[in-house]
């Protein structure tokens, strides 16, 4: 590759990086909204977001507890940042044909990580307590995500996510996963797996502020605080494109040149939007659950469905 | 940092994003909920209430403080990250309220925390904790909620404050004191 | 009522049997109250009597059979005599004990917690005592804690 | 040449057995060097990543009759790569961990002469031989640890795996008259298959695969560090240089297939790995002493490998070779590190330790490193092995080993978080231990660095196995230094590493930019409460049965545990045994009844015939 396609390649993740953020932050003040709305509240103005990065990032004082803490920082942001880099965007592929599924899925443990360390180093049980749940509410969605991913990867019989989307979108809307009989069940599955990933309201265990005083997050203020609000709202855009990618065809609908492009981002944007929009109808509506009861439910009511639609997909495939 | 060159954005961002700890004492949290839910909804102004003093910017002390509750009370606003702001809900943190006579209650909350805006009444009503809020962001866009930095001046005297409150120290006493200084 | 005959004196005050007993016969009247049903500590109470120059400590039980309270009263002298500590046969005993005592300097022997309860720093006489003046205390303590003013010339 | 150097370390075993602490170590040191500079001036000589085949440096030892022959196959060579640098990092480590010289030095010589031996057998003889030593010496060296239970179950299952091998090599050499490597060919009927069963189980025993593990987590608890980080990283790769001998250099793996024509065998041994690597990996983060912890975290990486020879698909067996390569580095670096927070601290119990990184930060970053490639982050070279195992499963269609694959990586997560948060960080108990000392840290380091190399060229080491996989007549896979391309997808470190450069400018700038103040231990978020008010004695610690919930659950599946079940043998072994000595009533007249009734069985049976 010569060094010009690189320079281009690197100026349009960077690009798509910043759009991220953007629809990201947005997404964080119009959910707020959502939610409020559903309390039949006024709720914050949608720009809220960006007010409370804002005004984080300005705060005079920044509490840190040595070196490991800081590498929370550097971690979380750089970790969401790379895994959506990796991601096909509305059918725009930036680094995907670099890398596939298996890349991202360990991408997005490495924010999880950088949170650990940073929570370890601060040394409040809190925050211990806070990580042990974050680890084992992902251990527990990683399992039915991971089945329903294999199905999908031995159906098209590759592990690249562009290739997925490309395979998907062969002829337009009818081609997606969705509308392949075992992938409506392994849809509902990766759904229910997203809801944990968000961590939206029944399983926000880990970051509970009643209970653990915000979990990990106990300590950080200032510029740490805000650099996870800005990994929040980027978690939110990759983890629903990741999602939208598998399942509804990445929003590719039609192929060509700058015209197709746009419809294409259009398209994707609605579908990342439909999908937060239903994983925060679903916070309005459930308490927190108990770790032990989001961690029943993954490995064994969810865990069953996944491998249903894992054998189903097998028995068509071979 | 001067006050003055706290930039226009931030200084806008922060009226328009208040995070609030909630220290309730007294009889104050009773009257926190209408606020918070649709009634009122303070998150219309972007408040929002968070769980620990590192993320929070508002301290909102609600009802009467004992001597004990003052030492965590000091401890919860100095581990608050400055610009920080304390709003004081109801008459007993303002003159002790009817616990004026007390041996072991604080009868005024400014003498040992920088506090910005005290609302009056046992407890205040809803609307009054909201105009408490606007005057606060309003204080804010002026430039006039300097709690913290007034905390930071005058440090040593706030401290000694705390010390004799702590301590139930007499007046007799404070004279030795005095002389044996000078 | 069923304590009085149980512990063979004491009358009835509107619905509640009232008995005065020694503080030698305490351990002994809480010990046959609590076998026959009074198995409910209610509260430990006690009125500084200033002028007859007496506290009146009064243990509360309440049996859940025959529905009756029972008031066992004790007079303490003030000039610091002490009591036993009744802790072993009811837990929470031992931290009403531990307020008395904070409150109205009474010792209890026996009780392993006399720290101070909820006056961390108090070094004056226990504040709950009729002769404790509480105005004035406030007037000299918080008093003469000055309110901390800008200095105008500063101009911040 | 190769005759020098093991008749070397031979003798620098005797010797250290008389000499003291520093100077034993020293000469370990020195003598262990020797193979490493070996290797590397043949793989100056012969290139860094092609041996050709044909050129094998083969000489014969001839003793007592016997004559030992050794060559440098390119299996060899690539385990060699893997084993012999970890010693004299071993050797420097032990320096300053042994106060005395009570026999350590000698037997740990005699256990890498012995490696050395296996590694460059040319023979079923020689292999045997060594591997027989290998398994003494290192009896010897767990035998120091005095623990009853550790030392009785090393030495039933070394010697049953020794068995194993033995029953395996007879039947072998019953077939093709000579025990020469290459010229064994394994022929497809009930035997064939006897024996290649039995030398698989034999070296299974020895690379801890799930049922036959049970030993492990004793002796990498009980003995002493420097010892199982070589045990757990070098010799237990051994197992699998076996394994891969059998399998795919005697074609092993096409004669169980042609045998077993419905089910295929490999099949239930990629599901034994699978279900060590997940098993394993419940057990591991339910632990509390740091390296029994550690122990059930090798014993599932190592089911990667098995996995990886299971499938048997060019992607997966690279893929095993090179999870070996780094399960050798980083559990050798972690074991070491228990080690010198042990020499520090004392402790091994996670609930005892706690704050141990904030005073031993080279340790901590030397920890930090190797749990990273253990979990397979991306970056790391751990995941360029983990990816083509993964790749190869779902190349290969298997649905069940797959998924539980994939859960055993992420269980990683969660015992390597209990090892960094439980010892090294939370709450400050250890104020004021020193950083260990500098040669402990300085073999940390060494060990680190292969990985880092392989961290940003994956397509070296795929290069190192490329003859490797040709002895065994695998393909290899397309690649260059920095893409691996598969029919499925690529992976390309380079597109990782400058994207994360990039993707690190904002997390930069950030941090950068915003002064902060670092804050000193107690002045946590406690609810208010004031640490001064009880003179800072607040327990903070909220490492031990740190994954509670899950325990509650998961935890009575596991309780029976391995052992019992061999527990469950033996007790039925000693109830036979029972029963047969009853015939032995010690009266004169019972064994004259025993004699007449044998001579009426014998005419009995000539009248039949």
């Amino acid at each position: 590759m010569d060094v010009s396609a690189i320079m281009i390649k690197s100026a349009v993740v960077i690009a798509y990086a910043f759009i991220g953020t953007f629809i990201g932050l947005l997404f964080l003040g119009v959910g707020r909204k959502i939610v409020a709305r559903v309390h039949n509240r006024v709720g914050p103005p949608f720009y809220q977001g960006f007010i409370d990065v804002a005004k984080l990032l300005s705060k005079k004082t920044n509490i840190s507890h040595g070196w490991i803490f800081d590498l929370a920082l550097l971690f979380s942001i750089s970790g969401i940042l790379l895994a959506f880099a990796f991601l096909p965007v509305g059918g725009i592929k930036l680094l995907s044909t670099d890398g596939d599924a298996f890349l991202v899925l360990y991408l997005l443990a490495i924010p999880a990580l950088g949170f650990a360390l940073g929570a370890g180093a601060s040394g409040n049980p809190n925050a211990g307590i806070g990580v042990m749940r974050a680890l084992v509410m992902m251990l527990s969605y990683e399992l039915p995500f991971v089945i329903t991913m294999i199905a999908l990867m031995i159906y098209y019989d590759t592990t690249s996510i562009a290739r997925i989307v490309e395979l998907q979108s062969v002829n337009g809307i009818s081609s997606w996963a969705i509308f392949i009989p075992p992938f409506m069940l392994a849809a509902a599955v990766a759904d229910m797996a997203l809801q944990g990933m968000l961590m939206e309201q029944p399983f926000d265990i880990p970051v509970a502020p009643h209970e653990i005083a915000s979990g990990p997050m106990v300590e950080f203020g200032g510029k740490y605080l805000g650099t996870l609000m800005l990994y929040k709202a980027i978690s939110i855009v990759v983890e629903t494109t990741l999602f939208v990618d598998f399942f509804l065809g990445g929003g590719v609908i039609m192929h060509g040149g700058i015209v197709a492009n746009i419809a294409n981002f259009i398209v994707w944007f609605v579908l990342i939007f439909i999908v937060f929009t239903l994983s925060l109808l679903i916070n309005t509506a459930f308490p927190r659950f108990r770790i032990e009861q989001a961690f029943t439910f993954y490995w064994k009511y969810e865990a069953i469905l996944a491998t249903v639609a894992l054998i189903w997909v097998y028995w068509m495939v071979i | 940092m001067r006050y003055e060159e706290w930039s226009g954005i931030a200084r806008k961002a922060s009226k328009r994003s208040l995070w609030m700890v909630h220290f309730c004492t007294g009889c104050g949290a009773i009257e926190m909920p209408p606020v918070m839910t649709s009634r009122y909804d303070m998150e219309r102004f972007g408040i929002a209430s968070m769980a620990t003093p590192r993320q929070a910017d508002v301290l909102l002390i609600t009802g009467y403080l004992t001597v004990k509750t003052l030492k965590r009370v000091v401890q919860v606003y100095e581990q608050m990250q400055s610009p920080k702001y304390v709003i004081a809900l109801g008459s007993c943190t303002m003159n002790g309220g009817m616990y004026w006579d007390s041996y072991n209650t604080i009868k005024r909350l400014d003498k040992y925390i920088p506090v910005d805006i005290y609302v009056a009444g046992c407890m205040p009503r809803p609307e009054g904790i909201m105009n408490a809020f606007l005057k606060l962001m309003k204080l804010i866009d002026e430039g006039k909620a300097r709690g913290w930095e007034r905390y930071k001046k005058y440090y040593e005297r706030y401290k000694k404050n705390q010390e004799m409150a702590f301590n139930f120290v007499k007046k007799e006493e404070k004279e030795e004191e005095k002389n044996e200084g000078d | 009522m069923k304590a009085i005959e149980l512990l063979g004196k004491g009358e009835e005050m509107n619905g509640r049997a009232y008995v005065k007993i020694d503080k030698s016969e305490l351990e002994e009247a809480i010990k046959t109250l609590k076998e026959n049903g009074y198995n409910h500590f209610v509260m430990l109470s006690c009125i500084d009597w200033l002028d007859d120059g007496e506290f009146e400590l009064v243990y509360h039980l309440w049996s859940y059979e025959e529905r009756e309270h029972v008031m066992l009263s004790v007079r303490v002298a003030r000039d610091g005599e002490s009591m036993p500590s009744m802790h072993e046969l009811f837990p929470q005993i031992e931290t009403y004990e531990r307020e008395i005592h904070e409150m109205y300097g009474i010792k209890f022997e026996g009780n392993p917690r006399l720290t101070p309860f909820f006056l961390e720093g108090w070094r004056d006489m226990p504040p709950m005592r009729k002769d404790f003046d509480s105005r004035k205390f406030t007037k000299d303590v918080f008093g003469n804690i000055s309110t901390i003013e800008e200095e105008e010339d500063e101009g911040i | 040449m190769l005759d020098i150097i093991l008749a070397e370390i031979l003798v620098a075993a005797i010797i250290t057995f008389f000499v003291g602490r520093k100077l034993a170590a020293i000469i370990a040191m020195a003598v262990s060097i020797l193979p490493l500079i070996a290797l590397l001036d043949w793989a100056s000589l012969y290139g860094f990543n092609i041996i050709h085949l044909g050129i094998e440096k083969s000489i014969s030892i001839p003793i007592a009759g016997v004559s030992l022959n050794l060559a440098i196959t390119p299996l060899g060579w690539f385990f060699a790569l893997m084993i012999i640098p970890l010693f004299p990092a071993i050797m420097l480590f032990s320096y300053s961990f042994y106060k005395k010289n009570d026999g350590f030095y000698p037997f740990m010589l005699l256990a890498l002469l012995s490696s050395i031996g296996i590694i460059m057998a040319k023979d079923m003889l020689t292999f045997f031989l060594f591997w027989e030593m290998m398994s003494w010496s290192s009896f010897l060296l767990v035998y120091r640890s005095r623990d009853k239970e550790a030392v009785m179950s090393y030495f039933i299952f070394s010697s049953l795996s020794a068995f194993l091998i033995f029953l395996g090599i007879l039947i072998i050499y019953q077939q093709n008259a000579s025990l020469l490597l290459s010229s064994i060919n394994i022929e497809s009927n009930a035997y064939g298959v006897v024996a290649i069963i039995s030398l698989i189980a034999g070296f299974a025993i020895k690379s801890v695969l799930m049922p036959l593990h049970a030993w492990a987590p004793y002796v990498y608890s009980k003995s002493d560090e420097p010892f199982v980080a070589f045990l757990a990283g070098g010799l237990s790769k051994l197992g699998y240089y076996g394994m891969f001998l059998i399998l795919f250099i005697l074609a092993g793996a096409k004669v169980l297939e042609t045998y077993f024509t419905n089910l295929s065998p490999n099949y239930i041994l990629a599901v034994f790995g699978a279900l060590s690597a997940f098993i394993a990996t419940l057990i591991a983060f339910m632990q509390d002493d740091m390296r029994k912890l550690l122990a059930y975290s090798s014993i599932g990486q190592l089911g990667y490998i098995a996995i990886g020879f299971g499938i048997g698909t060019p992607l997966a067996v690279s893929g095993a070779l090179f999870q070996a390569f780094n399960h050798a580095f980083f559990k050798a670096v972690l074991f070491l590190a228990a080690g010198a927070v042990a020499y520090r601290t004392g402790k091994w119990k996670i609930s005892e330790l706690g704050g141990v990184g904030y005073r031993m930060p080279f340790t901590f970053m030397a920890t930090l490193f190797a749990i990273f490639t253990l979990a397979a982050i991306p970056i790391t070279s751990g995941f360029a092995a983990k990816w083509l195992l993964y790749e190869s499963a779902i190349d290969a269609k298997y649905i069940f080993v797959a998924p539980i694959m994939l859960i055993a990586g992420v269980g990683a997560f969660l015992y390597s978080f209990r090892i960094l948060y439980g010892v090294f960080l939370g709450e400050n108990r250890y104020p004021n231990i020193k950083e260990a000392p500098k040669s402990m840290v300085a073999a940390m380091f060494i060990l680190v660095m292969p990985l880092l190399i392989f961290l940003i060229f994956p397509g070296y080491m795929l290069d190192m196995m490329h003859d490797a996989l040709i002895s065994g007549n695998i393909a290899t896979l397309n690649h260059n230094a920095f893409v691996i391309e598969t029919s499925l997808a690529s992976y390309n470190t380079i597109a990782v590493i400058v994207a994360l450069m990039i993707a690190l400018i904002p997390a930069i700038l950030i941090y950068k930019t915003r002064k902060h103040r670092v804050v000193d231990f107690m002045d946590n978020y406690l609810a208010g409460e004031l640490p001064e008010l009880y003179d800072n004695k607040i327990s903070m610690h909220a490492a031990s049965r740190f994954y509670k919930p899950i325990e509650e659950i998961i935890g009575p599946y596991f309780e029976p545990g391995t052992m019992s079940y061999y527990m469950a043998i033996y007790r039925g072994l000693k109830a036979i045994s029972d029963a047969v000595r009853k015939i032995y009533t010690g009266k004169a007249g019972d064994y004259a009844i025993y004699v007449t009734l044998f001579l009426l069985i014998i005419m009995g049976w000539f009248i039949w015939m």
